[in-house]
């Protein structure tokens, strides 16, 4: 059946909780109200109050309660509102979720899915529209998974609530509704850590995630009608990330331009492109450009301008083939 | 067991109670103890600015339905409260720390509307620069700290400013306010116990309608009320009936006096209910009965002291008849000059990250604006 | 105004009291108006785990001061509170969340001063494997929760295993204890409040010893008591006598029991004092006087239940030294025993992070495990 | 006279307080103790507490009264007892402090310093010795310096505490009474944003930071033993950072190693080695190296394995030289 990501959240949730009596769902408004993007619509009704629990308004009490319920043999799946609140909990993720399993000598983990909309594009000005997933990258003791697609989040959410630890799970809320593609059915996973190459192309590889990952692809369509080849990752894992498709296709181009929509200084994207440099150095024939949000806070009024547009992307591909 | 538990000397409000404190009855008819001394030209002005604050929301509503403005947060239902606060207020030396649905109030302080809808469809009109979403206000020349989105963040920087007003000897009160949704939040209590213990110059101004989003009163917390809060800082804490403008101004002046005259702190869980869904993204009809909103509706704020005015010569027809008109008519005006304002410039984006620009902004900058010059210069050729 | 203000039916002790509730005096004697119904067995068991809390302190402090452990926090003049705590917990059916300067109360409950010193001097004996500072304990064998250093952020975690067990229909109990300074978090807050609003079994039992480091309880909050806080949640808030351990005892028995009956969470304020300064590493003469600490040093916690037990023959001078002399020996031999269990080893360091290595991690471990063994492999051949 | 950072420290602020009658310290312990590490010795008496506020233990209500104070007119320098402890109040950092002046449209500000010992090396486990430096520096809206000197630290609090935004100011706690030096006397500031050049040297250069600093001149200084002239940059500031210093100085000499002990995976010298590759790629004669500390969270046991030591500089410098 033809559906888009939110809704592939609501039922790979759904299905999951039948099958794993364990699964809870908690957070604001993810009870009758259904989530305020619908991405637990449905399960109140089916499971009740007790595994679809609506809590105050605390992001730290949901991630701390989660993490506590987990330790008791849960698999709760915590939903933040919009990424840009998880501030307020932020301390019980790093402090607490990141570092039980390891200050406990693996006495006790935190089996735990902390989901969250995330990334611009709705008009939602800065408090609901940033990309905070550096930050969970920084934090030794996360896993951090970011899809783009329907298909892809059934699988990578499916993994992340079957995982032993915290995993980060960073949903575009603009490709929400953007697409509708058939879902494989049944026990669909994808093992956490592997990037997805989208397009092919032998001149130059763009690597993307997330919400960027529309303009990412029109820019190689454009790419094309203009002859020149573009390969596209996806990577869907930022932590881990997929170091192994990552390293071959750079080498064998050359060329790399890489995208993401949160702020430039300190981007993962960051990371990827010094370990480039740090391991294929030789292999470069240009410059790893990197095409990022700005070192502003969220804009509202000139949010156009702030995207990873198609443009910007074009761009720096042209300077890395012209090197 | 706590120390403001009585009332102070010579105040006429109880902390802690277990019914709302009310001066007037449903009917709008004077059920205090004490006599009215609030003088005809304030009454009718909180009068007026209650129906400017309702006729404000209907006006966002068409911008929103429109497609002008992209959202839209409702305070109707609120008024009372809002307009309550504004009421007492000393202008120019007092700060408030509002939140997302306190059009009404903000306007009653003196944001026009025009500034309003400048912020709501983010033009020039917008002395925020249109930085924020819809619903997100602001007036250093007002001391309103701009309103932002993240639930209770405002409440402790506003406790840092009753704190400076005390250690300056300023006479002056910061007024914060909020949903009850918000004192779940770690920051609201770690903000409000601050201001306990420092005996800052602040009132906690809660504006209770027992949801937060759709998280009903019961799924927030088991207190008691929101005033019982209070206990866990040491801050008397006011149950008070928050669709009577003058219940709320009465008790708000109390504590604001006594804030004032250096007495410390204080909380108020003003009973509202609010009319239209949480806002333009929301469907309420998915977690509570119409019945409920009917039933609230009964209670109308406006409706209450229209009659309370009414049997005092300060209200009919007519008078109401004129002052829609003539606040519709500035509403009217106001959103065309907003709009007018024309739009904000691309390159402000670059703007008041900093005081001044860093040499990174510069470059983004830069380049931002070259790349987008180029885009512009070769669509224009298609 | 407190839907638990009252004492429940058939319950002793009533909350929100101005003066802390006490079974005894300070002399050591009865003087509750219900009769004691202790045996003898838990009496004597009570005050050998007391003892053996203030003896343990003693040679943490040992090995502190010789330099094998970097740090001590110390527990003595927490024992009557921490060891109540222990005997009203169901071993292999409750949780335990507790924090640093709980080693006593852990003890207690079965955590062996081989682990505790093994933890402190991180060898081998550590079930933690040596990943955190000295007076960082825990235990899932015996459900405690490893501590973390992070004031507070314990209490939200304890919350989520609270509800699991009602979830779960599970008859079981979670125990948080705290200083009195982690109430200004806005976790504690955040959490006390989810506790309340949906009726967790968890007992929210605060140490208040009137400190945080440095800052007395006044600049600490101005609420009248830590037990007041209950009010802002739902919550009934107990002030106890807490250099008593059977005041605590009996307190916490009863709200252990309801919240075990399905009645819903408690919050103790056990009135308590810290002894030593706050840590290894402070400096007390700074800030509080010599004093103060003099007076409570009067109402020694183990003393006054010696007292007690002395006059049922429950205790006298033999019987203390064959205790301490026992325990003395036991710890001597546990400091002994966790020192000869031998460095962790360095290549655990990448363990734990993740149920299974990530590639990164691998990498890192790999090249680091390498650059080791080659400069160990040089410095054998300087 | 000598002195050593801590001391500086306070002291510095001693003399700002008095010359800025709007200037005010808060925290927890920083009245009659004088903070835990003394960085605030002697403030209480002079002051008294209306300008040395001990606060309730709550890092939300500390940086968010400053915050309100700043708006207010005042000049507040907030202490976070160990930069681990910053998450709490982490929501007030990045959502209130670092976007006011933005999301007001310049009509308010917060010009405040957050101070806080910082990084690892005193045997305090994960929770006294993490180095969250990226997590700041990836937030539109603060500046973040790291001085490792005395002098530095003088130079750089005057002119933080007298910025017009929020500062995030990290104290190296491992140094904090490791050196002592004959600091500057009287108004001595330092522009944020420069980079100090702590070593000449034309065979490579070494670039770091904060508690990493002694190890890398140790590091040059074992290399001059060998006759490599190793040249050594102290960025002292990492937002905004010194990248003129740091370009000129790569592209001199073509190797680099980037050392900091924050966690490798996200931390902010990739975004230095991204922006070496990105911009001055002909330049570089071997890829940029990082010596990092490892994406574990901060150990107790192993401190000694995890730190950023002499050796592991010494092998990624002879990596580069060797390429
Ligand atoms: C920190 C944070 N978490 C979540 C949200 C999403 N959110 C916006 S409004 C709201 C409900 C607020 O309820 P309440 O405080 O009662 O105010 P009301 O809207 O009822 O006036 C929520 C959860 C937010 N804005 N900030
Ligand atoms: C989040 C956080 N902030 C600051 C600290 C530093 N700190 C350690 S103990 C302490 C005081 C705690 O006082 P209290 O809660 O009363 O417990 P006590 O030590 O008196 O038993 C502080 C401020 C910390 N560990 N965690
Ligand atoms: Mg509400
Ligand atoms: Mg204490």
């Amino acid at each position: 059946m033809q559906q888009t990501i939110v809704q592939t959240v609501a039922k790979t949730l759904f299905a999951e909780m039948a099958s794993d009596p364990d699964v809870v769902v908690l957070g604001q408004d993810v009870g009758k109200r259904g989530g305020v993007f619908l991405a637990t619509e449905n399960l109140f009704d089916t499971y009740g109050p007790d595994r679809v629990i609506d809590t105050p308004l605390s992001e730290a009490a949901i991630i701390g309660a989660a993490l506590g319920m987990a330790t008791h043999g849960y698999r709760p799946v915590a939903e933040i509102q919009f990424s840009d609140y998880i501030y307020p909990g932020f301390d019980q993720l790093v402090s607490q979720a990141a570092k039980l399993r390891y200050r406990s000598g693996g006495q006790f983990a935190a089996p735990m899915v902390v989901r969250m909309p995330a990334g611009g594009g709705v008009g939602g000005g800065h408090h609901h529209s940033q990309s905070p997933e550096t930050h969970f990258v920084h934090t030794p003791g996360l896993k951090v998974v970011y899809p783009s697609t329907p298909t892809d989040t059934k699988g990578l959410l499916l993994t992340a609530i079957r995982d032993g630890d915290p995993v980060v799970f960073m949903e575009p809320k603009r490709l929400y509704r953007a697409v509708k593609e058939d879902v494989p059915e049944g026990d669909y996973t994808i093992p956490l850590g592997t990037a997805s190459v989208r397009r092919q192309g032998d001149d130059v590889v763009l690597i993307s995630y997330g919400g960027a990952m529309p303009e990412t692809l029109k820019a190689a369509e454009a790419l094309a009608e203009q002859n020149i080849a573009a390969a596209v990752i996806d990577l869907r894992s930022l932590l881990p990330w997929d170091k192994q498709t990552v390293l071959e296709a750079v080498a064998a181009r050359g060329r790399v331009v890489l995208v993401s929509e949160a702020p430039k200084t300190g981007n993962f994207i960051s990371e990827i492109a010094a370990t480039i440099s740090e391991e294929i150095l030789d292999s470069l024939e240009a410059p790893p450009v990197r095409v990022a949000g700005f070192d502003t806070p969220y804009p509202y009024a000139q949010e156009k301008l702030y995207m990873t547009s198609v443009n910007r992307i074009l761009q720096a591909v042209q300077y890395v083939l012209d090197y | 067991m706590i120390k403001q538990a009585q009332p102070k000397h010579g105040a006429r409000f109880e902390p802690f109670t277990t019914t709302p404190i009310a001066v007037t009855n449903d009917h709008g008819e004077w059920t205090a103890d004490f006599e009215l001394d609030i003088d005809a030209d304030l009454l009718q002005e909180m009068y007026r600015d209650m129906l400017a604050a309702r006729l404000l929301d209907d006006r966002y509503s068409t911008l929103q339905r429109s497609g002008k403005a992209s959202f839209l947060v409702s305070s109707a239902g609120h008024e009372a409260a809002q307009i309550a606060v504004a009421k007492t207020v000393k202008l120019g030396v007092d700060w408030l720390y509002p939140y997302y649905r306190d059009t009404g109030l903000v306007h009653s302080l003196g944001i026009s509307a025009k500034d309003i809808f400048g912020q709501a469809l983010a033009t020039l009109a917008d002395p925020n620069k249109g930085r924020q979403m819809p619903g997100h206000p602001g007036s250093s020349t007002l001391n309103i700290f701009t309103v932002c989105s993240a639930i209770a963040s405002h409440i402790p920087p506003a406790v840092g400013t009753a704190l400076s007003m005390k250690l300056r000897n300023q006479q002056a009160v910061t007024i914060t306010s909020f949903g009850e949704g918000a004192t779940s939040e770690g920051d609201f209590n770690a903000a409000i116990n601050l201001a306990g213990a420092q005996g800052a110059p602040i009132i906690f101004a809660c504006e209770n309608n027992g949801y937060a989003i759709s998280v009903g009163y019961t799924k927030q917390t088991a207190a008691e009320s929101i005033a019982a809060k209070g206990e866990a800082f040491g801050l008397p804490g006011y149950v008070v009936d928050g669709m009577d403008v003058l219940s709320c101004y009465y008790v708000l002046k109390e504590v604001v006096e006594a804030a004032r005259a250096g007495h410390g702190p204080a909380l108020l869980d003003m009973r509202v209910y609010r009319y239209n869904p949480h806002s333009s993204a929301d469907d309420d009809s998915r977690y509570r009965p119409k019945q409920e909103v009917e039933m609230w509706r009964q209670r109308d704020p406006l409706t209450r002291f229209q009659r309370f005015l009414a049997a005092r010569d300060l209200w009919d027809e007519a008078w109401e008849q004129e002052l829609q008109e003539t606040l519709e008519a500035g509403l009217r005006q106001a959103a065309k000059d907003a709009e007018a304002a024309g739009d904000i410039p691309d390159a402000w984006m670059f703007d008041d990250v900093f005081e001044t620009l860093p040499w990174h902004l510069q470059e983004q900058r830069d380049k931002a604006l070259k790349q987008l010059a180029e885009s512009q210069a070769s669509d224009a050729t298609h």
